[in-house]
């Protein structure tokens, strides 16, 4: 059955709400009362109950399947999370109530800025990203500050970005106003000190790299690259997106990284929600650790304290505010919920499990697809190419949405861009081994189709979804980006 | 450990697979050197009961909103929401479900973004929207970058009205790209002269109604000369639900309208996860930062929807993008959407009439007490009050008593000569006993 | 895709909980410890979530689309109640905790006796059956112990039932003892009083209706058949499975009624659940008044009393204790949530609203389909019989099983008895018009396919649902009611 | 009001088409002279904040047991539920779905209950059980008409150890039917000699294990008896928790087996909803009350299942039927088998010895207490202290301090002369800072 848009559904005296009228009063609005329809419809409670649980049936989720999305990291989101997230002592209080009546807040953020610092093995952090590309910008402008602090803001302002970058790194770089210079990636997916030593120079302001990487390689060379970075009088950031890989393992602040942003939806299994909310806390060295933005938490005679203006800040030197408020605290306390409960053990044996499976599941594949960097240990992420459908008639494209005729979300495609037709899968520690099992049978038998040239099942996917392949083209080229009513049929027929 | 599937078993029978003898093994392009050995500075594993009680505690010293009186405003306001909203949010096919990059496992989350940014369209007054940004504040920073783009100009002007974290986060942003911020004087009585502000080195004007003060903005006269300037106007709400009660900001000459969502279908969450709104005129939706949802048809022609323009975003465009941004509110737009949708054009109205309701009834008690002054001539539901004493210690005692009785100025203005100002807000969920011990008590306090 | 057993799923070491191994001690179990495995499967938390959403998904159910089951009036259950009763003042409370720890867990169970007193005229209540059946089983004792109390306990015992009554009258009939004897319906579908007055005498303890009858149809002589009963000096239990058609339009108190569930589960929109919790406190009318069940509420100087004891009971002459605790106290929560977000005005325009329904689709339906007692109004469900489909090759089963494909719940089919091959439809307030429209317009379509010939839509379905038609009867020949661990290899090779 | 869809619009369209003018006329067939005229003595509809706020305060007037020391047993049990087993039973397909009798469509209610199903024989060691019913207390009045029907005697012999609730409600079916019981005398040491009431008359007799003073039952002797005399044994528990360290009823001969299954994924709730667990042997099942689940395969072979053996049952059999029972405990039961999944076969066998030892811990300290006597030799998680003074004053003097010590024994078994006996448990969720503030409060108020 088709679900009708909300628009079609509701109706502009349909109400799910009760209150009484205001008894009658003086408005002191001016001119400015509203005036007109708004246009919204209304839905009584059943028909929006109805319509929002039609709507999710229509989605994949990690509760319904596995969401194999290479750099992504879909994990269980435990529900303990959520209940502990609605306490009215962290869901029902202001950000600006007086200070005084928010001492378990601000306890709760300390403490999981504890943890972080203690799993990244960095001595700063700040807690006021509100997503992954936020943290990155955090980031970047911390180093931005301290090459001004240093006055070289004027000449330090070129940002070196491996070809293997998320997109995000180089739009960030472009937000605090550097340019971007590419570092080419060698043979075996991971970045040459060499290339990085040929690069840096005094108008180098930073590094961003990725590590692991995404090829799914630890970077090796990491803390050679780093001291050619910092003897260069630059700085290092380095994307946390696959710190899931390493907790208990490496830590970012011994590999010589001067910023690194950590999902929270990510590695600590805040729910992605259909693409939000998201965290993104930044971890931070002593070199730039003075220029996190605005509010900063510090422990003072009382406990933990808020400092919310720069004049308060004492030896700190923020950059600014980079938004309202103090940061996602409901994403702070599903975090911290999934840390207490894993504990640094549970924590370590997670980031192993997620590799373990990843190198399963490479095993498993690695005589019917290819690796672009040969057969070798992957960490919690395994990269194959299309090479192995060369001639199949099966694109990378097609093998993912058939994917989905199978029971799964298809994994990350097309990226990252080093490799041609990249299939990059991310288990994580989630899956258990049967599901693991099932996922690689499942897959082979799809790879030896594609062999087989049955291209009609890949071609045409997905069969059994919601929808059938959309046109991404129509809906850009034509776009239609919200309802609007249908014409009356006088006016219609005009 | 509950979470983690894996037996001991699994694993010797996994690693063998594999290849290797050990966990240890597979991390061997981790260089010796940089090994970590575990963690062993953090403590162990915990039990679910154990996690709840240790979470419990921290939360039972936090005073709650609906634990007594309260008027704290400010940018995040405390209303009602049906429990119907966060029962429908937390469905495990939107809970856990990815970003709808796959549409046709997607439909729901895709359906209902459109459907978001239609009722967005339709509250702000504007022609399209995206489907949610971090929060009011970002987009508010957001907005003034997309003006620099329109424009192609880097120069923002500020009303001394725009709540001074918004007024914060696009400084920041403007001195990491090396903009142009002109902010005016903090405008308690919103008397003061954007107009002059505006001339052709401008590219927008940014002005809040209701604004952080309380006060109602016609915004047309600005639109116009902006307008006449080739500047644009971004006209900011921080609370949603006035959009119930007063002039959309799309009618008044906006270009761009952002503000918080917050109101509608999310909690207070100390300040987040909250929902930014974003919308702007048709002629700019390819400057527009943010994911946007569009309708298509699938290959049997049957409509449906996908993620569009995205030509637009980071993953593409690179340092090209209209933003960085890789993640909207997601959860919190639904809220949002439903919220409205639960309301609808009748209940929004409504409510936002009671919120007016309220907050004219406890300005015309709060006017009553001796030595109190009301500074607004208009408002929605917060409005400003001048005390013969710092409103910092007024509100300390006040809490003290029991009653959170609104935001100092002097928190968001420190040093701005306004200590004696406190913003009051008074929504549907407060009734006339939570307003009649605010004013008792704050006659004792004064 | 789908779901293997938890059986098939599950470890024997798996576990989704963490508690640490107590302290050593010295065990006080004597020789009753328990030796050798359980058998229990465990899952890990991750798969227990999928595996009960997967489970889940393979539902319908209100939230999803319309069920439309006459005489089950499966209504919007508001989230609000659920809301509600988990508040830990409710749901945390033990009922044999200090009394003085629970005044308002009394106050809410007298409030709710208020409310349905209130809505049926009755004068008195017991809260304590824990569902419909159980309820009846409580009027029926009530009634039996008001007999003895009469010293008639020998020879009044046989019980008037009509031939249209749900199959728990007579079981509950056995249950206390007390052999049917079967009212005939007339032409109308109603009883007949002249039918009443034939039949009784002193040998008949009670006379067991339904009204709003399972025919749809409101008993019109209900009162003239009540003065018949009572002069007999027999009593009239009602099954109040119907009491969401007539709410402020007709109290039982007002048509002689002498006990009468109400099923919260129906009427009051406690969530069925696939099966239950219900809940079914007994009004009570003054002749039976004194011979409910323990424990009872009472006022008292001190406000809401509990008496657990007979001794304690005062006037009141209970007839002993129907189980354990007070009743289905989180089912109370949830009714008085729905009443009071009702009020009194809501409740009369829910029954409105339900019979305009049921009346709605009756006119929408009444050319293509039969109604046995001619297109009359009816009340809150309205009743088919299979009389049109007559040589069409299609059973009410059949044309029951296509709705499925249609995406609804089936009717209510072969219930009443009296009718051949009954469909019996509720739609209850809940639909919107849309809906309604929506389903006429469907059945409409089912109709007309069925009576065109077209049988194979009808005798295959459903072929849209997660089944197709299950082998009932292989069930029941031989029964396997558990699941039970494959032999191993060796064992079965043998 | 927000539950009802249908406008006055749509009402006046609606009636138009049914052919009538009004809403009075739809009722045409109630009697003028009984007709009601609304509910106009009921209060007005109320919005959900407003009942929120009601109830609310009708809550908080309640003492939850997770408030402070709790050790309150006597058949409900205080356990930690996972919040996942509460959020799983929430969702819409299980929340708001019939009774499966559409097998097609509500496969995930009946693979549940089939799991639900095997997991009670596995738990009682028993053959087949059915898909729960009520309670433990209405299990074991149904337990007792279903050995009539086996053994066709109508006398039950019931252990002065069972559950004095479950003892009456035993007798009220009885009488009801006109059967017989003989009820021995309260026996708070387990001592009472159950093998001379059995006799050739005799269908049934109930022991509960551990009965409702805590004692643990061996069984077998007293089922070799009731074999030898055609009768049929039917154990009893109230702490399913227990089936984790004791031995399993079927293990020691019973042929009929229910209890409470509440300890597992419920809360107390007051009382109920709760989950009756009922099992018996094979050759029994059909005279077993109660919703039965089977496996069968679906037209196409698939593997599937359906209600089954309903011709026990009273919407086929009428007055045959083997109970009037047509609701299963549904939601409760798939939140016991949620949390028994979760839980495991280690999970439930470590929380039952969590369980026993806080037991043993409390037992040693309070009878280390002057004047207080354990009198139990054997327990699980409760046992029963003689006082020296009336337990329910003691109770009393307790709460007022915060602690909710336990049941007195007079509450359930007035004029017993148990009048200084109290039931005390102590579970997984008690401390030791909880124990030890009820080893103080007791020698204080002693």
């Amino acid at each position: 059955q088709e679900e009708a848009l909300l628009f079609e559904l509701g109706r502009a005296d349909a109400t799910g709400v009760d209150f009484d009228e205001p008894e009658p009063f003086i408005a002191r609005l001016g001119t400015l009362e509203r005036t007109g329809d708004i246009g919204l419809p209304g839905l009584s409670e059943p028909e929006a109950v109805r319509h929002y649980v039609r709507l999710s049936q229509r989605n994949f989720s990690i509760d319904t399947g596995p969401v194999p999305l290479g750099s992504c990291t879909m994990k269980h989101n435990p529900r303990l999370n959520e209940r502990m997230a609605r306490l009215p002592g962290f869901a029902d209080v202001h950000p600006l109530q007086p200070v005084s009546t928010v001492p378990g807040a601000l306890a709760l953020m300390q403490e999981l800025a504890a943890w972080l610092m203690e799993i990244t093995g960095m001595p700063a952090i700040s807690l006021s990203p509100r997503a992954g590309a936020h943290g990155e910008l955090c980031g970047m402008a911390a180093i931005k500050s301290a090459i001004a602090a240093k006055g070289e803001a004027a000449t330090r302002k070129v940002v070196l970005v491996p070809d293997s970058a998320h997109g995000t790194n180089p739009a960030t770089a472009a937000m605090v106003g550097m340019p971007v210079r590419a570092v080419p990636v060698r043979a075996d997916g991971t970045v040459d000190p060499a290339e990085v030593a040929k690069l840096v120079g005094p108008d180098i302001a930073a590094l961003m790299i990725t590590n692991p990487n995404t090829c799914g390689l630890f970077e090796r060379d990491i803390a050679e690259i780093a001291r050619i970075v910092h003897e260069a009088g630059a700085y290092i950031y380095c994307d946390g997106a696959n710190l899931n890989a390493i907790m208990g393992r490496a830590r970012p602040g011994d590999l010589g990284i001067d910023a690194m942003q950590i999902n929270l939806h990510k590695t600590f299994s805040t729910p992605h929600g259909g693409g939000g909310p998201g965290s993104g806390p930044v971890v931070l060295s002593a070199r730039v650790s003075a220029f996190a933005p605005l509010p900063l938490l510090r422990t003072g005679a009382d406990g933990v304290e808020l400092v919310e203006v720069g004049a308060d800040a004492d030896e700190a030197r923020p950059f600014g505010r980079l938004s309202a408020f103090h940061g996602q605290m409901g994403m702070f306390v599903r975090a911290l919920t999934y840390m207490l409960s894993h504990g640094g053990d549970g924590l370590a044996q997670a980031s192993d499990d997620a590799v373990l499976a990843a190198n399963y599941i490479r095993v498993g594949l690695a005589d019917l697809m290819s690796l672009p960097f040969g057969n070798r240990l992957c960490m919690q992420e395994v990269l194959f190419d299309d090479a192995w459908l060369k001639d199949s008639g099966v694109t990378t494209l097609d093998f993912a949405k058939a994917m989905i005729d199978e029971g799964y979300h298809p994994m990350t495609m097309y990226f990252p861009l080093v490799v041609h037709g990249a299939m990059l899968i991310e288990p994580t520690e989630s899956e258990s081994k049967a599901s693991l099992d099932l996922f690689v049978a499942t897959l082979r038998d799809l790879a030896l189709a594609a062999r087989a040239g049955d291209s009609e099942r890949f071609t045409g996917a997905p069969y059994y979804a919601p929808r059938r392949r959309l046109d991404e083209t129509r809906a850009a080229r034509q776009p239609v980006l919200r309802w609007t009513p249908p014409a009356p049929i006088a006016e219609a027929a005009e | 450990m509950r979470y983690l599937p894996l037996s001991e078993t699994d694993r010797g029978e996994m690693l063998a697979r594999v290849g290797v003898r050990s966990m240890d093994e597979l991390f061997a392009d981790i260089p010796q050197a940089m090994r970590a050995h575990g963690l062993p500075k953090l403590p162990r594993h915990k039990g679910e009961m154990e996690v709840e009680r240790l979470l419990s505690r921290l939360a039972a010293q936090n005073r709650p909103a609906g634990a007594g009186p309260f008027f704290v405003g400010a940018g995040a306001y405390k209303h009602y929401v049906p429990a119907t909203v966060d029962h429908l949010i937390q469905r495990s096919e939107f809970l856990t479900g990815y970003t709808p990059y796959q549409p046709e496992i997607a439909q729901g989350f895709l359906q209902y973004m459109f459907e978001f940014q239609t009722q967005v369209c339709l509250l702000t007054g504007m022609d399209v929207a995206n489907a949610s940004v971090y929060d009011g504040s970002t987009a508010c920073g957001e907005a003034v970058l997309m003006a620099h783009r329109v424009t192609r100009r880097r120069k923002a002007v500020l009303s001394g009205g725009l709540h001074p974290h918004y007024a914060e986060v696009v400084r920041t942003l403007s001195a990491l790209g090396g903009d142009t911020v002109e902010t005016l004087a903090p405008d308690v009585r919103a008397t003061e002269d954007l107009l002059a502000a505006i001339d052709d080195t401008v590219s927008c004007v940014v002005v809040q109604t209701p604004d952080v003060f309380g006060n109602l903005r016609d915004l047309q006269a600005i639109a116009d000369k902006a307008h006449a300037h080739g500047a644009l106007l971004i006209a900011v709400f921080t609370e949603a639900m006035s959009l119930g009660l007063v002039t959309a900001p799309g009618d008044m000459g906006a270009d761009i309208v952002v503000g918080e969502g917050q109101s509608i279908g999310n909690a207070l969450n100390f300040g987040g996860p909250y929902v930014g709104l974003f919308a702007t005129r048709a002629k700019f939706v390819r400057q527009m930062p943010g994911r946007l949802c569009g309708e298509t048809v699938d290959a049997e022609g049957k409509r449906g929807f996908v993620l569009t323009l995205s030509t637009r975003e980071q993953h593409i465009r690179r340092e090209k993008a209209t933003s960085n941004m890789c993640t909207s509110s997601g959860l919190c737009a639904l809220a949002f959407s439903i919220h409205l949708a639960l309301l609808g054009e009748v209940g929004l109205r409504r409510v936002a009439r009671i919120n007016h309701a309220a907050a004219v009834k406890l300005a015309d008690a709060l006017g009553a007490v001796p030595d109190v002054e009301i500074l607004n001539d208009t408002f929605f539901n917060e409005f400003t009050v001048k005390l013969p004493k710092p409103a910092a210690d007024v509100v300390a005692a006040l809490a003290a008593k029991g009653i959170l009785g609104g935001v100092p100025v002097s928190r968001l203005l420190p040093g701005a000569g306004l200590d004696d100002h406190l913003l009051v807000a008074s929504t549907e969920v407060n009734t006339d006993d939570d307003r009649a011990a605010l004013v008792a008590a704050l006659q004792e306090v004064l």
